[in-house]
């Protein structure tokens, strides 16, 4: 869990307790939801982006390079890169 | 296995990079609907004001004090997307009239589930398309009360076993079809209406785009798959909306102007209903007797779907 | 204070007369009021309208129990409705009829001052339909005499525009051939 | 000079509303509020109030609607009444969370069941924790003159939430009386446009209505009621401004020949003028009897109320609402629970009138007050009654 953030007290809540900061979400990483991560063989990879396209936490990126790789965290661990990866390139490995 | 069928292998590169859904979000492992949420956010761009329905979207997305949105949203109630983006369409064109607020143009959208907006947001949703408010409405059908705890809608399908429509030693649970929403749409004349499933980001992406584009009422019914509600593994996620067209189940075609057009998506010969029920726990307990009888209906909806077509074609 | 209830049917205007009357009598500087009785009534069902007028700031927002006048809008409602309920005892009673006062009288048992007026018969001559809400405002002016009859004419005018001349022709017509007996 | 006219009470609403250079109004029509909605639409349709009306199909979508459009930083307005209000209550507590400046008109009227078109207070009370500014309006006049102060008091940065105006249907709305409009160049003056903390636009996203759970909804709660109970000083400030600049002067509990009087009879809505009759006939008769009016129901004058009944020996409480199986009417209860501290108080009895429309006349009032003349102090004191229902 990431750390409380303020508002705190009742006089810090925010009028109509609007949210201002927009994507504050990302402070919360998801990470630690994930029991098996996806691993990238970029021997296989043709850098077509379907696991960034098809990825629900929006968590893969394409490097400079041209290959991809999730943020860890972020990354669920739902398995839908590995599964959609045309010439599978993507393994799912068990964390720990 | 054809996977990249009708996919132009690399486009998903071309797709903006641009992220207006952050991660960080709260949605399940695999979850479709928060994926078709992330890709409607880059089709629709940054000058969008979304109105949300209570909903897993809404919960996932928004635990005050932090937010997954980067657009203007809001919440208010469950049964009312539709009017509060109503609402906020002529406060904008208001404040846009008088000067108060700069010249841009700036998509509302309305959102909600199939909840949200087939049972209890139905009256405002047919209101708001009715008054023919310059807005989107999408609904993310995940074919039950997902948020609650998986109790039946009326976009549940028959046979589905739900927490309130249960499979039991006497019933094979959901007994009623599913009610056919883009068509009440299509009722309402409204200029835009599509049917879509993030399976298909690129077709999806095309239509928001289209959508956004029209000044007036739209519609897209987005088919979004639900692991956690449907008992599937997560990672089939993006497999199971393509069987889900692949069947005919939930073919993806569009209204525009009254006109019906077949999405280029969609197969020439449809697989049999069984293929997409296999992997679903939701269907486990369905008999043959009970899958023909659903594989006849399908069949028989598909077909009055490519009628409309050609009828529409034959009236033009 | 005068206060007046007046009966009609639904559709006869009833409520118009008391907003027509309460408006002119703003107008000039007094205090009035005008309502409708609150109800469901439709189109043709007997319905009944209240106005006040002072000299002074009006208090009261009940209904009209014992009013000064009665106006009868549409005489086949006499033996329908008691018009006369409550009625001060020397109240007046004006009806819509061409018959005599002493006759209209005579059919309600009452003795207070009675005044009758053909105002359909004044309407349908001078505005084509048969509608006597207004031109019965010259009739009910003339008994109370709290103001003259040029003192309808901008309410009258902002209500009908191009037809208000007719109205208010009507409506002095009504003022001039009214019969009345003490 | 502001002139003097002949006007329905619900145009005159209306009319006042349009004075306040609205954006957007959202109404769906419902007796007896019906009239606001048609001649609100009508003075847009005829290019004098430039504002958008959004023909809802619901009075759930009215206020929903208008909520989104308040969130976009427009001027809003909505009128209901009864079954209408009943229905928006939903959104009620979440327009005043999200502390939007809505303004809406009541034109009172009794709810279901039975069907009941005419004028009471079943329909506000409620809506009573809804935290929602509530203020009743005793005749024409007043309800002009609230309307227009409600967007002022709703906008003001220290106050920020929703405001309604009730105006007992029928009994006000129905009603054709004089009327004064203040000068459009003034209301300008006295009004200026609204200036929103947050606004639903891409120049700086937010998110607006974001749930919460147990971390922060208290402290939420604590939030929004020092807001309601804080607002009292900006509508005392408002009303001041107001008699400064139109002359006429409201206050929270307003008071008519109560000073000093034995027995006090107290009132909200169109029933104080008639009430005022009573108390005009009673004092000739050498009585001491006083008059007192509570405008402020939300937030609720405890101060200002205490003042006006603490040299009372006597205090009859009338409600136009019932809580069922409860201590009487809701007026009751909580001028009980405001009183219960204060070591030098009136008894205090409670009368049901005017439910449903039935008539409220001065002998309603003269009747109660002698009945509580005769009656021993200890046999009244704490009860109810439903005056004048047939037994």
């Amino acid at each position: 869990m990431t750390k409380k953030k303020e508002p705190d007290t009742w006089q810090e809540i925010t009028t109509g307790c609007v949210v201002f900061q927009p994507g504050s979400a990302s402070e919360y990483h998801t990470g630690s939801w994930r029991a098996q991560r996806p691993v990238w063989n970029n021997q296989k990879c043709i850098k077509c982006g379907i696991c960034y396209i098809f990825c629900p936490e929006g968590c893969i990126q394409q490097s400079e390079d041209g290959f991809f790789q999730a943020n860890m965290d972020y990354c669920k661990g739902c398995g839908i890169c590995a599964h959609e990866c045309w010439p599978r390139a993507i393994a799912m490995m068990e964390e720990g | 296995m054809n996977i990249v069928e009708n996919f132009d292998l690399y486009a998903p590169r071309l797709v903006t990079k641009k992220e207006l859904f952050c991660a960080g979000h709260r949605a399940c492992q695999g979850c479709g609907e928060v994926l078709a949420v992330r890709l409607m956010c880059k089709a629709l761009g940054e000058n969008t004001v979304i109105a949300s329905a209570t909903g897993c979207m809404e919960i996932v997305s928004s635990l005050y004090p932090s937010t997954a949105w980067e657009v203007p949203w809001i919440h208010v109630a469950f049964e009312n997307a539709a009017a509060v983006a109503s609402g906020v369409e002529a406060g904008l064109k208001a404040l846009r009239k008088k000067g108060r607020i700069d010249d841009r143009y700036i998509k509302v959208v309305g959102m909600a589930g199939d909840g949200g907006t087939m049972d209890i947001g139905l009256q405002a949703l047919s209101g708001a398309m009715e008054r023919g408010h310059d807005m989107l409405f999408v609904c993310f059908d995940n074919e039950a009360y997902m948020n609650t705890g998986i109790q039946r809608s009326s976009g549940t399908p028959m046979g589905a076993s739900t927490t309130t429509a249960p499979a039991g030693k006497i019933s094979y649970g959901q007994k009623t079809w599913k009610k056919n929403m883009p068509e009440i749409m299509v009722a309402h004349n409204i200029p835009y209406v599509a049917t879509a499933c993030p399976s298909y980001p690129l077709d999806f992406i095309r239509k928001v785009e289209k959508a956004k584009k029209i000044k007036g009422p739209s519609y897209i019914h987005c088919f979004s798959v639900c692991p956690t509600g449907w008992r599937s593994p997560s990672h089939l996620t993006i497999a199971l909306g393509r069987l889900v067209v692949e069947t005919g189940i939930f073919p993806l075609y569009e209204v525009e102007n009254g006109k019906y057009k077949i999405s280029a998506e969609m197969p020439k010969k449809l697989k049999p209903i069984k293929d997409y029920f296999k992997t679903q726990g939701r269907f486990r307990h369905l008999g043959e007797a009970e899958i023909e009888m659903i594989q006849k209906r399908v069949n028989s909806e598909y077909d009055k779907l490519l009628d409309k077509v050609k009828c529409l074609k034959a009236w033009n | 204070m005068i206060e007046v209830r007046w009966h009609g049917r639904g559709g006869q205007g009833a409520v118009t007369s008391v907003e027509l009357l309460a408006v002119a009598a703003i107008g000039v500087g007094k205090y009035a009021q005008g309502f409708p009785s609150f109800g469901p009534e439709r189109r043709g069902a007997p319905v009944a309208a209240f106005s006040r007028i002072d000299d002074k700031k009006i208090k009261v927002r009940s209904g009209i129990y014992q009013p000064d006048v009665v106006v009868v809008l549409d005489s086949s409602l006499i033996g329908m409705v008691n018009v006369t309920e409550g009625l001060k005892p020397n109240g007046i009673l004006i009806v819509n009829t061409p018959k005599s006062p002493e006759e209209v009288k005579k059919e309600l048992n009452f003795s207070g001052t009675t005044a009758t007026v053909d105002a359909t018969g004044i309407a349908r001559k001078e505005m084509g339909v048969p509608i006597a809400n207004t031109t019965m405002i010259g009739a009910l002016l003339k008994m109370i005499g709290i103001m003259d009859l040029n003192a309808m004419k901008e309410s009258v005018e902002h209500r009908f525009g191009r037809i208000a001349q007719k109205n208010l022709t009507a409506m002095k017509r009504a003022y001039e051939e009214i019969k009345i007996s003490n | 000079m502001a002139k003097r006219v002949g006007m329905e009470v619900a145009m005159a609403v209306a009319e006042a509303v349009g004075q306040c250079n609205i954006d957007m109004a959202a109404v769906y029509p419902i007796t007896p509020q019906s009239h606001i909605a048609e001649h609100l639409s009508e003075l847009i349709a005829d290019g004098k109030v430039d504002a958008e009306f959004v023909t809802v199909e619901s009075e759930h979508s009215a206020m929903s609607a208008v909520i989104g459009a308040s969130g976009t930083g427009a001027r809003v307005y909505t009128a209901t009444s009864s079954q209408g209000l009943m229905l928006m209550h939903e959104l009620l507590p979440i327009a005043s969370a999200m502390r939007l400046p809505i303004v809406m008109g009541i034109a009172n009227r009794a709810v279901s069941g039975p069907l009941n078109i005419l004028n009471d207070h079943s329909d506000i009370m409620p809506q009573r924790d809804s935290g929602w500014i509530s203020i009743f309006a005793e005749n024409g006049q007043e309800a002009i003159d609230l309307s227009i102060q409600a967007f002022k008091i709703a906008e003001h940065k220290d106050v920020l939430l929703p405001v309604c105006i009730n105006i007992d249907g029928f009994q006000l709305t129905h009603m054709v009386e004089p009327v004064e409009f203040p000068e459009q160049e003034l209301v300008n003056k006295f009004l200026p446009p609204r200036e929103p903390y947050a606004t639903l636009h891409p120049g700086k996203p937010v998110t607006m209505g974001a749930f919460a759970m147990a971390d922060y909804y208290p402290e939420m709660m604590k939030a929004k009621n020092e807001a309601i109970k804080n607002s009292k000083k900006t509508i005392l400030a408002v009303w001041e401004e107001w008699a400064k600049i139109f002359g006429r002067r409201y206050s929270p509990v307003e008071t008519y020949k109560a000073e000093g009087a034995e027995i006090l009879l107290l009132t909200m809505g169109s029933m104080g003028e008639t009430a005022e009759v009573a108390i005009d006939e009673l004092r000739a008769q050498g009585k001491s009897v006083g008059l007192v009016k509570l405008r402020l129901w939300r937030p609720f004058p405890f101060e200002e109320l205490k003042e006006a009944v603490k040299e009372a020996k006597k205090l009859i409480v009338t409600d136009r609402a019932v809580s069922f199986g409860g201590p009487g009417g809701p007026v009751f209860s909580e001028i009980k629970s405001a009183l219960y501290h204060e070591e030098a108080r009136p008894m205090i009895c409670n009368y049901i009138i005017g439910l449903g429309g039935r008539d409220v006349a001065v002998t309603d009032f003269t009747g109660m007050i002698e009945r509580v003349v005769q009656e021993d102090v200890k046999k009244i004191a704490d009860t109810y009654e439903f005056w004048g229902v047939r037994e």
